[in-house]
Formats: C-alpha cells, sequence, structure tokens
C-alpha cells in the first residue's frame, strides 16, 4: 500500500505528479512517471468537489500515465517510435518555470516600484469630437463585445469516481483465479463499477501478465479472452 | 540605497512640477546644500544638445520638462491622443459607459475583462466621459458628457440605436453578478 | 530641429504612459526600423547606476520610469495603489509569459497543464498581461504589460534570472508544436 501523503496544495495535474515524483526523490523518467500513477488516481479520487472544473485536465494526464504505464508493463505491444512530446518531457518543461516563478515571487515581493510619471492633462480649448465613435460605430461595438460574452453552452458533468488501488485490484483477481482456475476478460470488468475500475482492472491485468502469473487467451478476433492461472 | 542625484531625479521626474530646494531636502531629510550641489550636477547632465529633457530652473524651482525644441512634435503626439480616431479598446469603454453608465471602474473592467486605467484617463482628458454625481459610492462611477451626446446627435442616451434591448442585456447582468464570485475564486 | 533621438525622449517624456516603436513612428512620420534604432541608443544611455530615470521595456513597449530603488521618496509625490499578493497559479502563469511571451491560451495551458481562463481574466483586469498587438493570429496572444515590469523593478525582460536558457524561443516553439500535435485536446 502506498504511504500517507501529504502534499502541499497542488495547483494542476503536473503539479501533482511533480510533487508525487519529487517525494519519492526520483527524476522525472517513464518508469518513475510510472511508479506514480497509482498514487495519482488515489489524488484523483479523493480530490475537492468544488475542483470539477480542473477535472478534464487530470483526466487527460491520468489516460497518459495509462498509457506509460501500459507501456511499461507490455513494450512489445507498442511501436517504438512515438510522436509527440512524452509526458517526461513535458513535465520537465513545466518544472523549468514553476522553478523560475521563485524569481518572479522574489523580485514582486520586494518592494520595488518604478513609477512612471504623470503628465498634468492638456487643458482643453473646447471639447474635440474624435473622428470615430458616431452612434452607430457605438451600436456595432457593442454587438462585438456581446458577441464575446455570450457563455459558452456549459460542458455536461463529470464525477469523480471512487478507485480501488492496482495492487488491490491484482490481489483480488488473483485471489479469484486462484478459486476458479479460469476467468474471463469480460467476469473481470462486470464487477466494476466505474470507469476508473475498470482502467484500474486493466492495469492489474496487464501487471499480472507482466509477472506471467497470468496467461490469456483469444480464439478469435472480438471473443471474449479468457484468463488462466499460470 | 541608491546614490543622492539618483532620488533627486527620480523625485523630479514622478512630481511633474516645480519644485523648490527647500521641499526636496525635506522629503529626502537632508541638507538643503546638499540638495543643491547635486542639482548643479543634474543640470550638467541634461544640457546636452541631444536630450529630450532637460532640466528648467526658475528662481529656486527645479521641474524636468521636455526640450522645449521638441514642443512641436511633444504637442502632436498629446493632439493625436486627444483628438484623433479612438482605437478599437476606446471605443468599447466608450460604448460600455453610453449604453449602460453610469458605471464604476471595477464594473467596466469586468464587463471588458482586461484592465481600463489608461483608457478611462484617456476618454476622461477627451472629454468624453467625466465622474458621475455619486455621493454614496466610495469609487467614482463613470457617465458620457453632454458635449459627447451633442456630438452624438441625440438628446438622450435612450435614443441611442436599440438602446432598450442593449442597454439591460443579460450577457452584461450575468457578467456584472460573476464580480463577487469571481474576486473570491482567486 | 533637434535630433530625432530628442524628440523620441521628449515624447516618451511627455506620453507618461507605454509606448509602442509603431506608435512612435506614426507619430514621428519615420521609419520603425529608425525608431528602434534610437531606443536602444536611449537605452544605453539610462542604463547607468547613478540614473533616477530608467527606459523600461516590454515585448513591445517603451516607458521612461523612474528607479525602481527609489520608490519610498518617489511615493511622496505618487498617490499609490497596492498591487496585492498573486496567487501560485498567477505567478506560475505570469512566469511562463514574462519568458515565453507572447503565447496563445492553449500555449499557455499546454505548459501549465490545467485550463488557465480564469486566471489570465483576473491578470488581464488587474492590468498585468495584456493581448499582444498582432491581428494576423485567430487566437490572441498574451505579453507582460509595463505596469508588471514596474512591479518588478526589471527594466527588461531579459533582465529576468537565467532569461537566456528559459527563454529559448527554439526549443519553446518546437517543444509547443510537438505537444499540440501530440495532444488530441484543443
Amino acid at each position: 500500500m502506498p504511504k500517507e501523503l501529504k502534499l502541499e496544495k497542488f495547483e494542476g495535474p503536473l503539479d501533482l505528479l511533480l510533487q508525487l515524483i519529487e517525494n519519492e526523490k526520483l527524476a522525472i523518467t517513464d518508469v518513475s512517471l510510472s511508479d506514480v500513477t497509482d498514487q495519482f488516481f488515489q489524488f484523483l479520487s479523493g480530490m475537492d468537489e468544488n475542483r470539477s472544473d480542473e477535472l478534464a485536465d487530470f483526466l487527460v494526464i491520468a489516460t497518459r500515465l495509462v498509457y506509460i504505464k501500459s507501456r511499461q508493463l507490455l513494450p512489445y505491444l507498442y511501436p517504438p517510435e512515438e510522436e509527440g512530446l512524452s509526458l517526461s518531457e513535458q513535465l520537465k518543461f513545466y518544472k523549468r518555470y514553476a522553478d523560475a516563478s521563485k524569481f518572479v515571487e522574489k523580485l514582486w515581493g520586494e518592494g520595488k516600484m518604478a513609477y512612471g510619471r504623470v503628465e498634468p492633462a492638456p487643458v482643453l480649448t473646447g471639447f474635440t469630437a474624435p473622428q470615430n465613435a458616431t452612434a452607430v460605430e457605438l451600436k456595432n461595438s457593442f454587438v462585438l463585445l456581446l458577441k464575446r460574452l455570450k457563455p459558452i453552452n456549459p460542458l455536461p458533468e463529470v464525477r469523480i469516481d471512487h478507485t480501488v488501488s492496482v495492487q488491490q485490484k491484482i490481489k483480488s483477481i488473483y485471489e479469484s483465479l486462484k478459486k476458479l482456475n479460469q476467468l474471463s476478460f469480460k467476469d473481470i470488468f462486470n464487477s466494476d463499477s466505474n470507469r476508473s475500475e475498470v482502467i484500474v482492472s486493466f492495469l492489474a491485468l496487464l501487471e499480472l501478465l507482466k509477472q506471467e502469473k497470468i496467461s490469456v487467451n483469444q480464439k478469435n478476433s472480438f471473443n471474449d479472452m479468457m484468463i488462466n492461472k499460470v | 540605497m541608491p546614490a543622492l542625484i539618483s532620488q533627486i531625479e527620480s523625485i523630479l521626474f514622478v512630481a511633474s512640477k516645480p519644485l523648490s530646494i527647500k521641499k526636496i531636502a525635506k522629503v529626502l531629510a537632508i541638507d538643503e546644500d546638499a540638495v543643491e550641489k547635486e542639482l548643479k550636477v543634474l543640470q550638467g547632465k541634461y544640457d546636452t544638445n541631444s536630450s529630450g529633457v532637460v532640466l528648467f530652473q526658475t528662481n529656486s524651482e527645479f521641474q524636468l520638462v521636455a526640450h522645449p525644441e521638441n514642443r512641436t512634435v511633444a504637442e502632436h503626439f498629446i493632439k493625436t491622443e486627444i483628438s484623433g480616431e479612438l482605437t478599437r479598446p476606446q471605443l468599447e469603454t466608450l460604448t460600455v459607459i453610453s449604453y449602460c453608465g453610469p458605471l464604476t471602474k471595477p464594473e467596466i473592467e469586468q464587463i471588458r475583462g482586461v484592465n481600463c486605467s489608461l483608457i478611462l484617463r484617456n476618454l476622461l482628458i477627451r472629454g468624453l466621459i467625466k465622474e458621475a454625481g455619486t455621493e454614496n459610492n466610495l469609487l467614482p462611477a463613470y457617465e458620457v458628457t453632454m458635449e459627447y451626446l451633442q456630438h452624438l446627435g441625440v438628446s438622450n442616451l435612450a435614443e441611442l440605436p436599440e438602446y432598450e434591448t442593449l442597454h439591460n442585456h443579460e450577457f452584461i447582468n450575468n457578467t456584472l453578478n460573476q464580480i463577487v464570485v469571481g474576486s473570491e475564486k482567486e
């Protein structure tokens, strides 16, 4: 079981990841990301309700973590070359600026201030009308403003699911296998109550497969896969 | 601590008005002689042909001003600032005040979503808006001037195109209602 | 006719607000390149330890300001607005924009990994960032304002600690391109 973690308040998924990795005193690599995946999910499930705005961002990173973890477990399933920036590269990149924000914080806090001068307002000899700003131009400008203020349709609400850890799932799958010797792929997911649990079950299967504790067979494409204890 | 001469120069710069040696000495809590000595050095510094800023002295008062020979360009600049076409952000600010005023600066900024300090100052100088006479509020509210109304060719704001619909538009009201919520969240 | 550099200095002095190269060039009816060249010389002129006036520069604008170290004495003549604290997300966002700006919202979000709408809005209203004047792009890009630099007391973004390393356009451009390609978001 992962240790109880006390983290500083985290600001976003990358901030959380960084804190998790630094907490374990690890370097930012795919392996360390994979190591903290469980903890990331734990925090995701325990996240404050009023942070639902940020949930989508956390889920984006969560799926990338799952991807990394599954690639670690089953490297032969993935093509060697990859498109785009890896999560570890992105995290390193983020860290540069998270660190640099301390410079800005220090400068801001030093209480320096470079004042501009205020040129005394010129005394106007009568009112000078601007060349534009007619009534029609005002109206058009207002219509443009309203377009900008028009509320965007709210996103559908998402709930954060309670999640069991991969370790727990491995244990429970393995226990069932000990009793039944064989399980179908569908059986395993049937008992999962929500999507994050499905992800966890999948990770657990991958881990068991890697440890060579189970084998998986499928007769034809799209048939159910049968899982056997080795 | 920066040099004395630098402090005196900063003071003259921000003050934008003639300052006596006495006044400068008081602010810096030093001797008047010391101030006078530094002012002489400063005068030397600004007394070059290529300087666009000069240190003027009248009797016992000193002031930093733009070089007199550049008066034409400086005035030209000010003139375009106060009589040229309104920029899009300026026009939008004037629009908001016309249709929804009187409004305070935070309200205008909430609606437009950007800081409006410089724009409001410009519209005030141009005489397009003025501070409304609000006794209850701590913050000044802005409304358009009579001169601008006349320029628009309307006798009151309700005659502006589509005033009824735009004046009390729900998008504006919603945005204004978010002031409190928004400031709590950050 | 006084030298061009003197005219530019006079305009900066009377403007008492940030001015873009474009604006200065327009007022003087000359080439932007010529203005830029003279501004470089002016920067050198004001870049001495003993100067009480400094020429500040953001990505796109210039302003003459009092030396930041002379805050206390300047406040005898200037009405101060309390600037308030910055929250951690605000600090982080400002840092990214300071070192890599102008940046669009998706770019900032890719670097921070989190939605930045609310924070950007707050920073815009506080006048610490603004939309960069690039009209060719579909998305607005944000850059820090003069107001922000004045608060930091840094005359130029390049003076920020480790600016060279953190502001590496090629690296950032590549990275951002990759991020956009690599993610399905946006």
